[in-house]
């Protein structure tokens, strides 16, 4: 029962606050459920019962990899919460000062209510992703997130943030109709087997499945979620999504959201492992990896806005990801640590962007300069952030993208090699030159900037220290979390 | 029965190549949800539940009556009435449909893989003649409620394909493939309510503020300067 | 073990006060160097232990890291490497609580200054691959920070980017490194990374480009140097010193330890080294003669010397190669000695360097001169400092290069074709650096501290503080100690060695022959002291005796009538012969504003000066890669529907490839 | 250091300015002039050491000092010059080493003091020097790495031991050209005609002359001493190389050094007379050439 408690308290949460008019019980009733959501979803993850505890015939299962995805997605979440929170009176805190009123574009502000009503419902969608062992309903709730999460991204209601959404729906729907094909060509597969389509009896009669089917589940479902999880040159939609949509909900859709398409993938490979055809998809898997790599890092080179910056900097670790996934084995450990190092790293990114963004009033690199006289701390968070971001080592990224390029290495493959380190360079050179330019410098107005409301700031450092304690010491229990899912999904290989 | 139906799914698919006017699409798509309900009923009849009568019933409904409604409330309240000069020209794109019609043919009927106890050659060919045609229209159509129509065709060329083996699939996912198509285009018609609003043109052509591309010279910015 | 740890801890510690005391600057400063000074005193007990004593056991911790664990250990090679840390590392930081005085925010300045100390203590002794990279990088990212401590500055900016590029490339390469070693010996403690596993040639010259990148390019090896002339004069002059003195040596520390990990040494790597080190001494030090910026000069003197260390390695591996321990024990001693009498006499150079700069407010040399009138105590010491550089007898920087000729000319003794090659390489790279580096230190002590100030300075300089005066001192006693007590410190130099060349007992006998030279060159020292005492207290007697006139008059100007300080000779014009013999390997261009018009106002002429290797090679490269790339951006140019192609393309070519296999 | 080692060190001081008296009775001979008597450097020394002494407005200790510590070097530069068959007084391995270095430290005070007079002209004959001194020292050290090789021994007493000029056979060829090669180097270092005139008036054409130019009284005198002694070194590094290994007494083996070296001043009084200056762009073809010569005596040794 916990678990649909999980899934249903977010979405009668979502609905009802729709209707709050006051914000105070509006917020409150949100706080509520994500309070709720995180308790219980730690409590399950850690110290559950051991077996995945499957309820009602298997439609919500915790196994070992949604054991991972799903603390750290409702960790996400209630960061997530406390900056929109905290945005929200730095907003109107800015709106009521006289002074800032003519300069900043003052933008029609959608009612907070629909903003509370989807972002809760958009937690319990990707809930639903992480936690569903059926195919179908993952299929469902992959869809939902992309509904739910397009007012969202309009909430500013600009023409840039409008046309933001629009391709974002436009595209990912496209890209979830052809997933759509992969579950009935999945269902075809297994047409003679099974009835239905749970990943525990997909997975005992895996041998049994029609291989040419399986090849083109394969296809669809890596194009379709694909396109979901940003793999270039499915990822277009991405730079513009992230950037247009407001901090929080840009935080979200980079650290929560990428890891669930991430996670409908790996259910598919999970099937395709146990029917022995593991090897299959692995060269595409690194060439849509490294090409993924390669074009974060052409637009990443002289990009004139930082919150782009960050969302193609999304691309290129989602390529990261999958190009571990591809070597599976201990590649495959990499790329899920680095899937998690990312969401807590990026997120961290997407909210200290968005204080800037507060304090600046512009998305330019050029507008911002001496972050670091200005308002130190975060500095520190742009800059540690910036460290983290590139891989280097007090971070958790450090070590995965270590992991993955030792595992390349073990497996001979020293092109793929040498692109991966090419391609981390350009993105570091490229990127390099962007935070310093906005850390360092002298300004000219010494007016002290506006204060930032606590909530706006709490989350940020909160999740740049985790991903420090990540590069410095990964707790027993998480590392054999993380080893149990990898062993998972490339079906005890390891 | 299954024939005449793919038959009048492919016609109707073909219009929606050729016409330039919104409103003949709209019923075109009407026609489509309706002959698709009425396939999805026939094809289940051997093993007919009250489940896959809700969902039959639900998807005539709903791609019947509710979205085009919705479609045409969108259409008169933004005054996109004509789809004027897309990118390819009707007559074209009518040629390039008839091509896609044979080629889905051909590979429906040499895709001989085990389908043929599930799904029927002519209808998979229909249906992926209707993938092909709601690919078409998102990709060559610059009016934002075209390219809605265009998505609900390839939303029901997916079903069409999913046809054979509808009954399989437990309700609730029947249920919620279809809940999510309907929220999904109604979403995208209040979007193009806002759009039309917002940019007083819902012509996507004209969406590129978004972009990337501008090739700033290497040579003269300044930061190539501190670069070296 | 464990003292060198809390050592660590005690100058980490103090480096988190300074943080913290944030807004008293004074206080953190001094608590900063207080800490500092202690947690050295305290690292140099297991030091010593280890050089000269029985060695102190490593210690393991369960640290949990997916991939690495805590492994620390020193050996003789590390503990000889820590040495230029414990000098320099204490000395700096009470050099900067007097420097930083007008500074604001030294309080993060000297939380990265310990961090910076602390990451290269700890990477000398760690003793696990991942570790290594860790404490690597760490040292990196705190050094970038020091660089930029006065970013208000575009060039600091500059500098600083340059740096930090510069340190990621070296970065990727170590990464590459450790990965193809772990792979090929299993596992990452160096332990069995040292395990002589046989590697292929292929595999272990690909290791060694690989280290040679990845390690060069921190120490500053001949083509990976520009950076270094980019970061040392941004950084204040305390950090420079400290990283002149002692960062770049991290690198050689690190070529080395490849070394044992390489094992079996072809002579193509000596070869390589060797020639990379003759070549960047060359380049370093006729690019230091045609700078204008005085910390500039220096930091291209230290790319000289990282050359002549490089020779010395280089001369070291022949000898592995050629089974000629002689050369062995005299080319890594001489290294490792140039190692450790570089970072004392650039230490003190930087520092008087940094006080000249502190009170002048110019780093132009062309502007600078006469000051040994109002700052005598610095202009005497840099004076000693040029001398040490220039490795002239009484000091130390003499001793390590004698050696690097030693082994140069005993490798001749074999009278094999190789090693004469060898020998005359060494030679004459060797002979002209020390010629060259005469001319470049006689022109900076010259033109910057004798003659006349040719620029009016805006205020009068004068000596600083004690803070800044007691490192100096120290630092040119230091210099006088080695150059003179040489003999005592082969012993040690040879034990140094040892891991690298594997324990090998006729290389003690080779060092022991070496002693009579030493004992002859530490001689003649105390003689050149001795007798210019003596020769100096008789012409005082005898010049200024009562009975004979003392008088001062106009310096000889050929009856000139009204002689300006303009006329004297800029160190511009006195290398412009050197720079015109060595303008290929220079490119510097001259900027000509002829005075026009028939009452010519003003003229103009200029020299300026960038480094050949950049211009000719990195910044191309650059433009290269940036053009290229902006190529591709037309991908994402806002057109919905292209972007939909984009999905049905993949997917097309998707289903091909499947349907191929 | 027993006392029979002390007596060439002690001639080295005594007969050091003669060679100077020899050279330029030997151009006068060739003019056709008496010239100067013999001994008039040493009559020049004992008037500058007695005179006042006048210091530059702009100089500061280090032009008092320098000409101190220049003398010192060369005097222990000395102290290593073989003498003959007998050992120098101080010899170990590697000794040219420290001999090259301390020329090098006589020549850095040299020019430090010529900068700080701040005048114009000893800028100019600094910065020449330096340049023309960078070039020389490869000539030297290569020519020790030919003498090493060559006799196996690693100081100079012993090189110069082992060393000796048959007439015939390929070894000879190769110390010919170290003599040579040598000769310029000692033409070049200690300012004689073909690279540099001692005797001219014209400031800009000086390079050694024009860095002592504000010396006067006992520095000058100081100064003077310094380069008799250093064209002392390098005519009896020279001598050493002609000298064959006679196997007779000590006496008359120094006697015959004495006689090599005085010769070879006689040497460079006729060079000096018979040749005119090089252009100063020329000089550095002329180092590089001297250096030339040596490696060719390398490579002849290779190949012998």
């Amino acid at each position: 029962m916990m678990l649909w408690s999980l899934v249903l308290v977010p979405f009668v949460a979502g609905l009802v606050s729709y209707v709050i008019v006051s914000d105070r019980i509006r917020r409150s009733v949100w706080f509520i459920a994500m309070a709720f959501h995180l308790f219980i979803s730690f409590f399950l993850s850690f110290d559950g019962g051991e077996a995945g505890m499957s309820l009602q015939g298997g439609w919500l299962t915790l196994d070992a990899l949604s054991r991972i995805f799903m603390p750290l997605t409702s960790l996400l979440f209630a960061a997530a919460t406390l900056y929109a929170i905290g945005a929200f009176e730095n907003e109107h805190g800015r709106k009521s000062d006289p002074g800032k009123a003519a300069s900043a574009k003052v933008r029609r502000l959608s009612p907070e209510s629909v903003f509370t009503g989807c972002i809760l419902v958009f937690l319990a969608s990707m809930t639903t992703v992480i936690l569903s062992h059926r195919l179908g309903l993952q299929w469902v709730a992959i869809e939902a997130t992309t509904l739910a999460s397009t007012p969202l991204i309009y909430y500013h209601q600009g023409k840039r943030s409008l046309e933001a959404a629009w391709k974002y729906i436009l595209l990912c729907s496209v890209g979830i109709a052809v997933a759509l094909l992969g579950i009935f060509s999945l269902a075809l597969a297994a047409s003679g087997v099974t009835s239905e389509l749970s990943v525990d009896s997909l997975v005992t009669h895996a041998t049994q499945l029609d291989p040419r089917w399986l090849k083109l589940v394969f296809v669809f479902i890596l194009v379709g979620y694909g396109t979901k999880m940003g793999l270039a040159p499915l990822h277009t939609w991405l730079p513009d999504a992230h950037s247009e949509a407001p901090s929080a909900v840009s935080a979200l859709l980079s650290g929560a959201l990428l890891n669930c398409a991430f996670i409908g993938i790996l259910r598919v490979l999970q099937i395709l492992n146990a029917a022995g055809m593991g090897s299959f998809g692995e060269h595409i898997l690194i060439f849509l990896g490294l090409f993924s790599m390669g074009v974060a890092a052409i637009f990443i080179l002289r990009q004139p806005d930082y919150k782009r910056l960050l969302a193609y900097s999304s691309v290129e670790h989602m390529g990261i990801v999958i190009l571990g996934t591809g070597l599976a084995s201990e590649g495959m450990f990499g790329s899920l640590l680095h899937a998690v190092n990312h969401s807590f790293v990026k997120s961290m990114l997407f909210m200290t962007a968005g204080n800037i963004l507060a304090i600046y009033a512009t998305k330019r690199i050029d507008g911002v300069r001496a972050l670091k006289n200005r308002v130190p701390l975060l500095a520190v968070l742009w800059f540690g952030g910036f460290l983290a971001i590139t891989g280097s080592p007090p971070f958790g990224t450090f070590i995965s993208e270590f992991s993955i390029l030792q595992e390349a290495v073990n497996q001979e493959r020293y092109v793929t090699v040498g692109l991966y380190l090419f391609f981390l360079l350009l993105v570091f050179v490229g990127m390099a030159a962007t935070f310093s330019k906005m850390t360092f410098g002298a300004t000219t107005d010494t007016a002290p900037p506006k204060p930032l409301h606590v909530w706006s700031l709490v989350p940020p450092v909160f999740l740049g220290l985790a991903a420090l304690m990540m590069g410095l010491y990964i707790p027993q229990q998480l590392d054999t979390m993380l080893r149990n899912a990898a062993a998972l999904i490339s079906g005890g290989a390891l | 029965m299954i024939n005449t139906i793919s038959i009048l799914l492919a016609i109707t698919s073909l219009f929606l190549f050729g016409s330039s006017r919104v409103r003949i699409s709209i019923r075109m798509v009407i026609l489509q949800g309706f002959l698709l309900g009425i396939a999805f009923l026939y094809y289940n009849q051997a093993h007919l539940t009250i489940g896959t009568w809700i969902i039959g019933v639900s998807s005539i409904v709903l791609k019947g009556i509710v979205l085009p409604w919705l479609l045409t409330f969108v259409l008169h309240r933004s005054r996109a009435k004509l789809e004027i000069e897309p990118y390819v020209g009707f007559g074209t794109s009518l040629f390039i449909g008839v091509l896609l019609l044979g080629f889905s043919t051909y590979v429906a009927w040499n895709l001989a893989i085990n389908t043929a106890r599930t799904i029927p050659p002519a209808l998979f060919s229909a249906a992926l003649f209707l993938i092909f045609c709601g690919m078409f229209l998102i990709v060559t159509r610059k009016k934002a409620i075209t390219q809605t129509i265009g998505y609900l065709v390839l939303e029901n060329g997916v079903f069409a394909t999913g046809l054979g083996i509808g009954h399989e699939f437990p309700f609730i996912v029947e249920m919620g493939v279809m809940l999510d198509i309907f929220v999904g285009v109604f979403l995208m018609g209040i979007m193009i309510f806002r759009i039309d609003r917002a940019f007083d043109h819902t012509d996507t052509h004209r969406f590129n503020e978004l972009l990337d591309s501008i090739a700033t010279e290497p040579a003269d910015s300044a930061e190539m300067e501190n670069i070296q | 073990m464990w003292t060198f740890l809390i050592g660590c801890s005690v100058i980490e510690l103090g480096g988190l006060f300074a943080l913290l005391l944030l807004k008293r600057e004074k206080a953190a400063r001094l608590i900063a160097t207080l800490f500092t000074v202690a947690g050295c005193a305290v690292v140099a007990v297991p030091v010593f232990q280890t050089l000269f004593g029985d060695g102190t056991a490593p210690v393991q911790l369960p640290w949990h890291l997916p991939l690495g664990e805590f492994h620390m250990g020193m050996d003789v090679l590390s503990a000889f490497f820590t040495l230029p840390v414990l000098i320099l590392a204490p000395l700096s930081s009470i050099y900067g609580v007097g420097y930083l005085k007008k500074h604001k925010g030294s309080g993060a300045h000297y939380f990265f200054l310990n961090t910076l100390v602390t990451a290269m203590l700890l990477l000398l002794c760690a003793k696990n691959a991942i570790l290594f990279l860790m404490v690597w990088e760490i040292m990196a990212i705190s050094s970038f920070f020091l660089v930029t401590f006065d970013d208000h500055l575009q060039s600091v900016r500059a500098a600083g980017w340059t740096y930090m590029i510069a340190t990621h490339v070296g970065m990727m390469a170590l990464l590459a490194f450790f990965a193809v070693l772990s792979h090929q010996k299993g596992g990452f403690d160096f332990a069995a990374l040292t395990a002589d596993g046989e590697l292929s040639p292929g595999v272990s010259s690909l290791l060694f480009v690989l280290a040679l990148v990845g390690f060069g390019s921190k120490a500053g090896i001949f083509p990976l140097h520009i950076w270094l002339p980019e970061a040392h004069p941004a950084a204040p002059s305390h950090v420079s010193a400290l990283m002149s003195g002692v960062m770049i040596k991290m690198g050689i520390y690190g070529l080395m330890r490849s070394l044992t990990f390489i094992g079996e040494v072809h002579a193509s790597f000596g070869w390589s080294v060797l020639a990379l080190g003759g070549l960047g001494g060359v380049v370093g030090i006729v690019s230091s003669l045609a700078q204008h910026d005085i910390k500039r000069m220096l930091a291209y003197s230290s790319v000289e010397n990282i050359g002549i260390v490089c020779m010395g390695l280089g001369a070291g591996m022949l000898g592995m190669a050629f089974q000629n321990p002689a050369l062995v024990a005299l080319g890594f001693g001489g290294a490792l000695l140039h190692v450790l009498n570089h970072s004392v006499f650039k230490g003190l150079l930087f520092l008087c360097a940094g006080a000249v700069v502190h009170e002048t407010g110019t780093k132009e040399m062309n502007h600078l001169g006469g000051l040994m009138k109002k700052m005598p105590f610095i202009a005497a010491f840099f004076i000693v400092g040029a001398v040490a550089a220039s490795a002239l007898p009484p000091f130390n920087g003499f001793v390590s290069e004698f050696l690097i000729y030693f082994a140069g000319v005993q490798s001749a003794m074999t009278k094999d074709v190789s090693s004469i090659v060898l020998a005359a390489a060494v030679l004459t790279s060797l002979a002209l650096i020390g010629g060259l580096a005469a001319a470049s230190f006689t022109r900076v002590a010259g033109m910057v501290f004798l003659g006349e100030p040719r620029v009016p300075l805006k205020q009068v300089p004068k000596d600083p503080g004690w803070a800044m005066k007691m490192p100096i001192v120290f630092l040119a006693l230091m210099a006088l100690a080695l150059g003179v007590a040489s003999p005592l410190l082969i012993q040690t130099v040879a034990d140094a060695q040892l891991p690298v060349t594997g324990a090998d007992a006729t290389l003690r006998v080779v060092a022991g022959d070496i002693v009579p030279s030493l004992n002859g060159i530490s001689l003649v020292g105390v003689a050149v002291i001795v007798i210019f005492a003596i020769i100096a207290v008789l012409y005082r007697l005898i010049a200024h005796r009562k009975s004979v006139a003392l008088t001062r008059g106009p310096v000889w100007d050929c009856g000139y009538a009204k002689p300006s300080v303009r006329m004297q000779y800029t160190p511009s014009s006195f290398s412009a012969p050197l720079n015109q013999m060595f303008q290929p390997l220079l490119g510097t261009r001259t900027a000509l504003s002829r005075p026009s018009g028939y009452f010519p106002k003003s003229g103009a002429f200029e020299t300026i000066v960038s480094d050949r290797v950049k211009d000719m090679f990195y910044a191309p490269l650059f433009r290269l890669v940036a053009r290229v790339l902006l190529l591709f951006r037309i991908l994402q140019h806002g057109h919905v529907h292209i972007y939909v192609i984009y999905v049905a393309a993949t997917l097309i070519t998707l289903l091909l490839v499947t349907a191929g296999n | 250091m027993s006392w029979m080692n002390a007596v060439p060190v002690l001639i080295g001081l005594i007969l050091s300015p003669l060679l100077f008296g020899i050279i330029n009775r030997v151009k006068a001979w060739f003019a056709g002039r008496n010239g100067s008597p013999l001994l008039q450097t040493y009559f020049d020394v004992f008037k500058l050491v007695r005179k006042g002494m006048v210091y530059g407005t702009t100089t500061s200790l280090i032009f008092q000092l320098g000409p101190a510590l220049v003398l010192t070097s060369v005097l222990l530069a000395l102290l290593m010059v073989p003498f003959g068959t007998m050992a120098a007084p101080l010899s170990f391995k590697g000794d040219f080493i420290l001999l090259a270095y301390l020329l090098g430290v006589s020549r850095f005070f040299t020019v430090l003091s010529a900068l700080d007079t701040g005048s114009s002209f000893e800028g100019m004959g600094a910065s020449r020097e330096v340049q023309f001194a960078a070039l020389g020292e490869p000539t030297f050290m290569l020519g020790a790495l030919l003498m090493a090789i060559y006799t196996g021994e690693m100081s100079l007493s012993g090189m110069v031991r082992e060393i000796h000029f048959e007439a015939v056979g390929g070894q000879s060829a190769a110390v010919a050209l170290l003599v040579a090669a040598w000769m310029m180097l000692l033409l070049t270092e200690n300012s004689r005609i073909p690279v540099d005139d001692p005797n001219t008036h014209l400031e800009l054409t000086m390079i050694h002359e024009v860095m002592v130019l504000d010396t006067g009284g006992p520095l000058l005198g100081m100064v003077t001493y310094a380069s008799g002694i250093k064209l002392w070194i390098f005519s009896a590094l020279i001598a050493n190389l002609l000298v064959p290994n006679l196997h007779a007494g000590a006496v008359t083996q120094g006697a015959v050094f004495v006689a090599a070296v005085l010769l070879i001043a006689v040497v460079v009084g006729v060079v000096e007379s018979i040749m005119g200056r090089v252009r100063m762009r020329q000089i550095p073809k002329v180092l590089v050439g001297a250096t030339a010569l040596v490696a060719t005596g390398l490579i002849m040794t290779l190949a012998g």
